[in-house]
């Protein structure tokens, strides 16, 4: 029997499959469709301090193969989520994962600090890759120093597992792979969506309230794909691969181009029920070609002697 | 607890160049469907189009023992997705996944229940009647189309012994003019607070705020069903709220668990978005 | 009746769609298909100054809403295309627009002096973002300096408009969009494609022998319709919009965005009779909405009074 | 000059779980096409899957008064677009763009024709076999499969005095082995040179380089269409090439306009791909 687990850091995972942030709300809202317990692990939505709204409606728009989001981050904050959601998520056996967000440096680690205190966050996801929100850590996920100093900052106030989230709207997303690593994350997960837009060309009004939007779906897993792969060769701490995941063969393209583990999160708007599907579908793979450990597959890309990039 | 059905397409109706009824056997779901609730169909395997959609449950099916099969949904072509529901063919395969969302609640006699339907908006109310008509409350459907041929079912709901006022914007069928128009005479007519009476109202979204705003002029409960984009139907995207009334202001909420039903009086129609056919 | 000519500097394209480059040979292998002087404009496969072989098959893979390429710029040479193309080409009245490859700039502005002595040449789109081979001149698209250095080479050897074409796969694309106005640009053209891969999960092998390909087709169109427009913000020189065009539509979305003309290459491969299409579809849109000009049209999204992005 | 038909298909018959055939109304393209061109067939409206693919044209589809009203293609299920086009039906309408590519020239008798196919590479050779028929010029087809279940249309071959050497890896059918081992036989049987035989073969791309070997080993001319992945079918994408000779090395020429067909002698196989059933 093939052994699906698989460890980020000091964070153990039953398997390498998680439900990406702000595509499974806290959790909770799947918790009578099935046991998230089965899950490799949880990141509940974008959490900052306070409160927020996010941006008014229409939030989301299909385009080929994937679709444009601009929620604007709406949650109820760290606190209540601490209060109200995380016991639960405990109680039902959720690997949980937090999303953290921030305006300010001082914003992240208070976050963190809140999240460390509390009992039953097994690591800290940070969202510094938000395209949606002009405070929303794109401008620390844009920049090198910006990355590495929320990383340090965070990492001074938590010893859960640090797993800073980048973003693909960079030229180069191995050194932002790198800064993070210097800075002291226990792994990395990628990718963010991508800043798009979409337009109305009867009204010529775009299709979202807050114009940009970030792109999702199958569209991007090539992209996602290289960028694993990329960040693969430049770094040694474990990444966490997501984009366009909807099949098991899609997971195993992220794992073997160098993800540990993977996030779906747009497949699961379509099939709500995928998770049991990409397991089975991972065991039967492993059967097939005899590998035992998921960790034996982990970069395990093979490249004819020919010419490489 | 939704179950999520690759549910066998027993028939495709169509009752217009841009309306259909498509069948689905799904017992599962249409044995714990109740008024109001909704599914979300996968309207193709692939990705034309990738994400589903949202459609209210329309009629519970029954075989001729009177045994639930499956269910089915009034359908109006706008789109990629709604197109495929057009043209899909009986033997086909698509997954629906539901009941979702916050029901009608019928209201018992002597209360009176009123209905107000605008095109397809009379999607939920096949099921509310027959709700209301188990229970014995006398009820009236108001509906309202653009011209004859988009008035559907009326003998379902006379059948039924629903009271039905029908108009029509061209007035070819019915009464000239919007729904509304005989609502607020008819309000009028009892007098504010006179009898009990609840009104229920599905369609565009302007003709339910108008909906909401007689009612209200006339001291009554509005619940309406709001169709805004959906993403998920489940509470994991936030994509489909609706704004609530939270202090002087209004509060984001996710229409596909905290509703799709709504007390009009709570909602802050200034600040809704308005999809719709 | 609605006029479809735009001007692109000092050139003047009959309508807005013209063909991408490297998705329609050099042209003539759709001479007998119907008549090239309907286009706008045909941008051909990118020269160099020699000939190239190009990478081994496979060159593309299809992918969710796209494909990738790796054909590694494979190529007549550009002196044989003026001697052995060129000619006919411009017999049957083609606006024929040259995609212009280099590894050094010295090669740059050599293939683009002998272009500019050859009769027939409309304009000079500059590769300086082909993903797929080392020294395709993406060194240059990446760099700020590098895109200025090679359009003001280009700028000094011809009088002929001049368009760079910008790579995507940039963190901030409007800051090479001025670089290029900077240095003496006509017009802009983008986007070219994204760096992506694909592997075949059974071998564990890369689908394309190159390893990375780039992403084109309708899965990349929201994100390149985000460029243009921030493009538009930044620079006064026009702008040509590419990147997922299938219908009048998608290049309404473009239009819109702030682009002056577009060109089309995938979807030329899904339909090679797409032009007639596209050229009525804009037509028929301009008599429904009574515009008059196509730049009555460019750069019109209207943003309700909400927040911006 | 290709011409684009949005296509009516006649018919679906399936041969086996992974072949089948399918006709399309396309006379203005089947009235053109010559042996061993091909159409790009668009699987599917949307993106599932997004591009063309190529098909050699199968038969020439006629009326009962013999005439040409389509053509057929023989396709076998390997991924997304042949199992769309295995599952279409009757009365659906695809693109289908052609006739492309170079094609086969067939000989004059005295010469004789030898065709070799490898599984779906029969495909070419319908039409070819028809061609040397009219002509006179007597043929032969090496027919080679998995099993039985993988040898279709001998009697289309057989009446048109086509003579049939069937070969299948299990022996299930005919001689079991490789279609090589009965070709190579023969030919040594006729010795060098003797009699003027020109060799055609498709299948596998192993299969082809094999027969290649065999036909240059006995000095006989060897015709092979080759099976690429292609992207446009037109010259626009260059992503067809296959490796010819150039001096020492080989130069890539693009296989869907410079192609399909190839003389097998001209091809560095050593450099070729394979992509293949
Ligand atoms: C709870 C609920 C119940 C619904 N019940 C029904 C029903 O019983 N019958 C029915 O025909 N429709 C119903 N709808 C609306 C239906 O879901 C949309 O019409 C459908 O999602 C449009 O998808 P599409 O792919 O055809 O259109 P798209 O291609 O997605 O969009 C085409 C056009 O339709 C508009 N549109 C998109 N979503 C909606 C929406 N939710 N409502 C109105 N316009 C929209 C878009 O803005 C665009 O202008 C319901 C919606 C909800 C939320
Ligand atoms: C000129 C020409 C004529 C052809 N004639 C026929 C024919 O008559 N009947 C027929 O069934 N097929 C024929 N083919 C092959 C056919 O085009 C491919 O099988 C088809 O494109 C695969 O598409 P897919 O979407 O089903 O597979 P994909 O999903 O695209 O790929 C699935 C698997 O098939 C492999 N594959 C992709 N392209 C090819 C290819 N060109 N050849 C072999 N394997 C491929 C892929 O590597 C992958 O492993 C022909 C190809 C060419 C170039
Ligand atoms: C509706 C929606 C909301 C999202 N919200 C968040 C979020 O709050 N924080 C975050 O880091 N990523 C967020 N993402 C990005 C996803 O977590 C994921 O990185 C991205 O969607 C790519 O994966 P996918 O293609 O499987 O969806 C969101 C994505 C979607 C579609
Ligand atoms: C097969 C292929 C070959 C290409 N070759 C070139 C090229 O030689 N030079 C260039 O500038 N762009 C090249 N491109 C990029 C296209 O010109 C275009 O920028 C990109 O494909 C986005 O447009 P599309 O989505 O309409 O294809 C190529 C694209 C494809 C698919
Ligand atoms: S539709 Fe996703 S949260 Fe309501
Ligand atoms: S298939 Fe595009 S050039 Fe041959």
């Amino acid at each position: 029997m093939a052994d699906l687990s698989v460890r980020i850091g000091s964070l153990d995972l039953r398997n390498p499959f998680m439900a990406a942030s702000g595509c499974f709300g806290y959790g909770l809202e799947y918790a009578d469709a099935f046991d998230l317990s089965t899950l490799g692990g949880v990141v509940v939505k974008g959490l900052f301090l306070k409160e927020r709204e996010g941006h008014p409606p229409p939030r989301i728009v299909e385009t080929p193969g994937g679709m444009l989001n601009a929620i604007g981050l709406q949650g109820i904050g760290v606190r209540r989520f601490v209060a109200e959601r995380l016991p639960e998520l405990r109680r039902l056996g959720a690997t949980v994962v937090v999303n953290v967000c921030g305006s300010t440096l001082d914003e992240y680690a208070e976050v963190s600090r809140i999240l460390s205190d509390a009992e039953g966050v097994a690591a800290l996801e940070l969202n510094i890759s938000c395209p949606n929100i002009k405070e929303g850590g794109i401008q620390f996920g844009c920049s090198l120093t910006g990355t590495y100093d929320v990383v340090s900052a965070i990492r001074k106030v938590t010893s859960l597992p640090i797993i800073p989230k980048l973003t693909p709207n960079v030229t180069d997303v191995s050194s932002f792979a790198r800064a993070s690593e210097d800075a002291g994350a226990d792994a990395i997960s990628l990718v963010n969506t991508f800043l798009a837009m979409a337009i109305d060309v009867e009204t010529r009004r775009p299709k979202l309230s807050n114009v940009m939007g970030g792109l999702s779906g199958p569209a991007i897993r090539p992209i996602a794909v290289r960028m694993v792969w990329e960040c693969r060769q430049a770094v040694k701490i474990p990444i966490i691969g997501m984009g366009g995941i909807q099949t098991t063969a899609d997971a195993l393209e992220f794992i073997i181009a160098g993800a540990t583990a993977v996030q779906v999160g747009t497949a699961n708007f379509v099939d709500p029920f995928i998770w049991p599907t990409l397991i089975n579908g991972l065991t039967d793979y492993m059967r097939r070609h005899a590998i035992a450990r998921v960790a034996d597959l982990v970069g395990r890309l093979e490249i004819p002697g020919k010419e490489h990039a | 607890m939704p179950v999520d059905v690759l549910a066998e397409i027993l028939s495709n109706t169509r009752l217009a160049p841009d309306y259909n009824v498509v069948t689905f056997r799904a017992p599962q779901i249409a044995d714990m469907a109740a008024p109001g609730q909704f599914v979300m169909v996968r309207c193709a395997q692939g990705l034309d189009p990738m994400l589903r959609r949202p459609f209210s449950i329309f009629e519970h099916v029954r075989d001729a023992e009177g045994r639930i099969v499956g269910l089915s949904i009034l359908n109006k072509r706008v789109g990629a997705g709604t197109s495929r529901l057009y043209d899909v063919t009986a033997g086909e395969r698509l997954s629906v996944l539901g009941p979702l969302g916050r029901p009608f609640v019928p209201v018992p006699p002597p209360e009176e229940a009123w209905m107000v339907a605008g095109g397809v908006g009379l999607a939920p109310f096949a099921s509310l009647a027959e709700a209301l008509a188990e229970r014995g409350t006398s009820a009236t459907l108001f509906y309202g189309g653009r011209s004859a041929r988009d008035i559907y079912y009326e003998d379902f709901f006379t059948r039924l012994g629903i009271r039905l006022v029908v108009t029509t914007e061209d007035g070819s069928r019915g009464e000239k003019g919007r729904v509304t128009a005989p609502l607020e005479r008819e309000l009028t007519a009892r007098g504010p607070g006179s009898t009990n009476l609840t009104i229920y109202a599905c369609g565009p979204t302007p003709m339910m705020r108008a909906v909401a705003g007689v009612g209200a002029a006339s001291g009554r409960r509005v619940f309406v069903s709001l169709e805004p984009v959906m993403g998920c139907g489940m509470g994991g995207c936030y994509s489909c709220v609706v704004p609530v009334q939270q202090g002087a202001g209004h509060h984001f909420v996710r229409s596909c668990i905290e509703g799709p039903v709504f007390d009009a009086h709570s909602l802050v129609w200034d600040a809704m978005t308005s999809t719709g056919h």
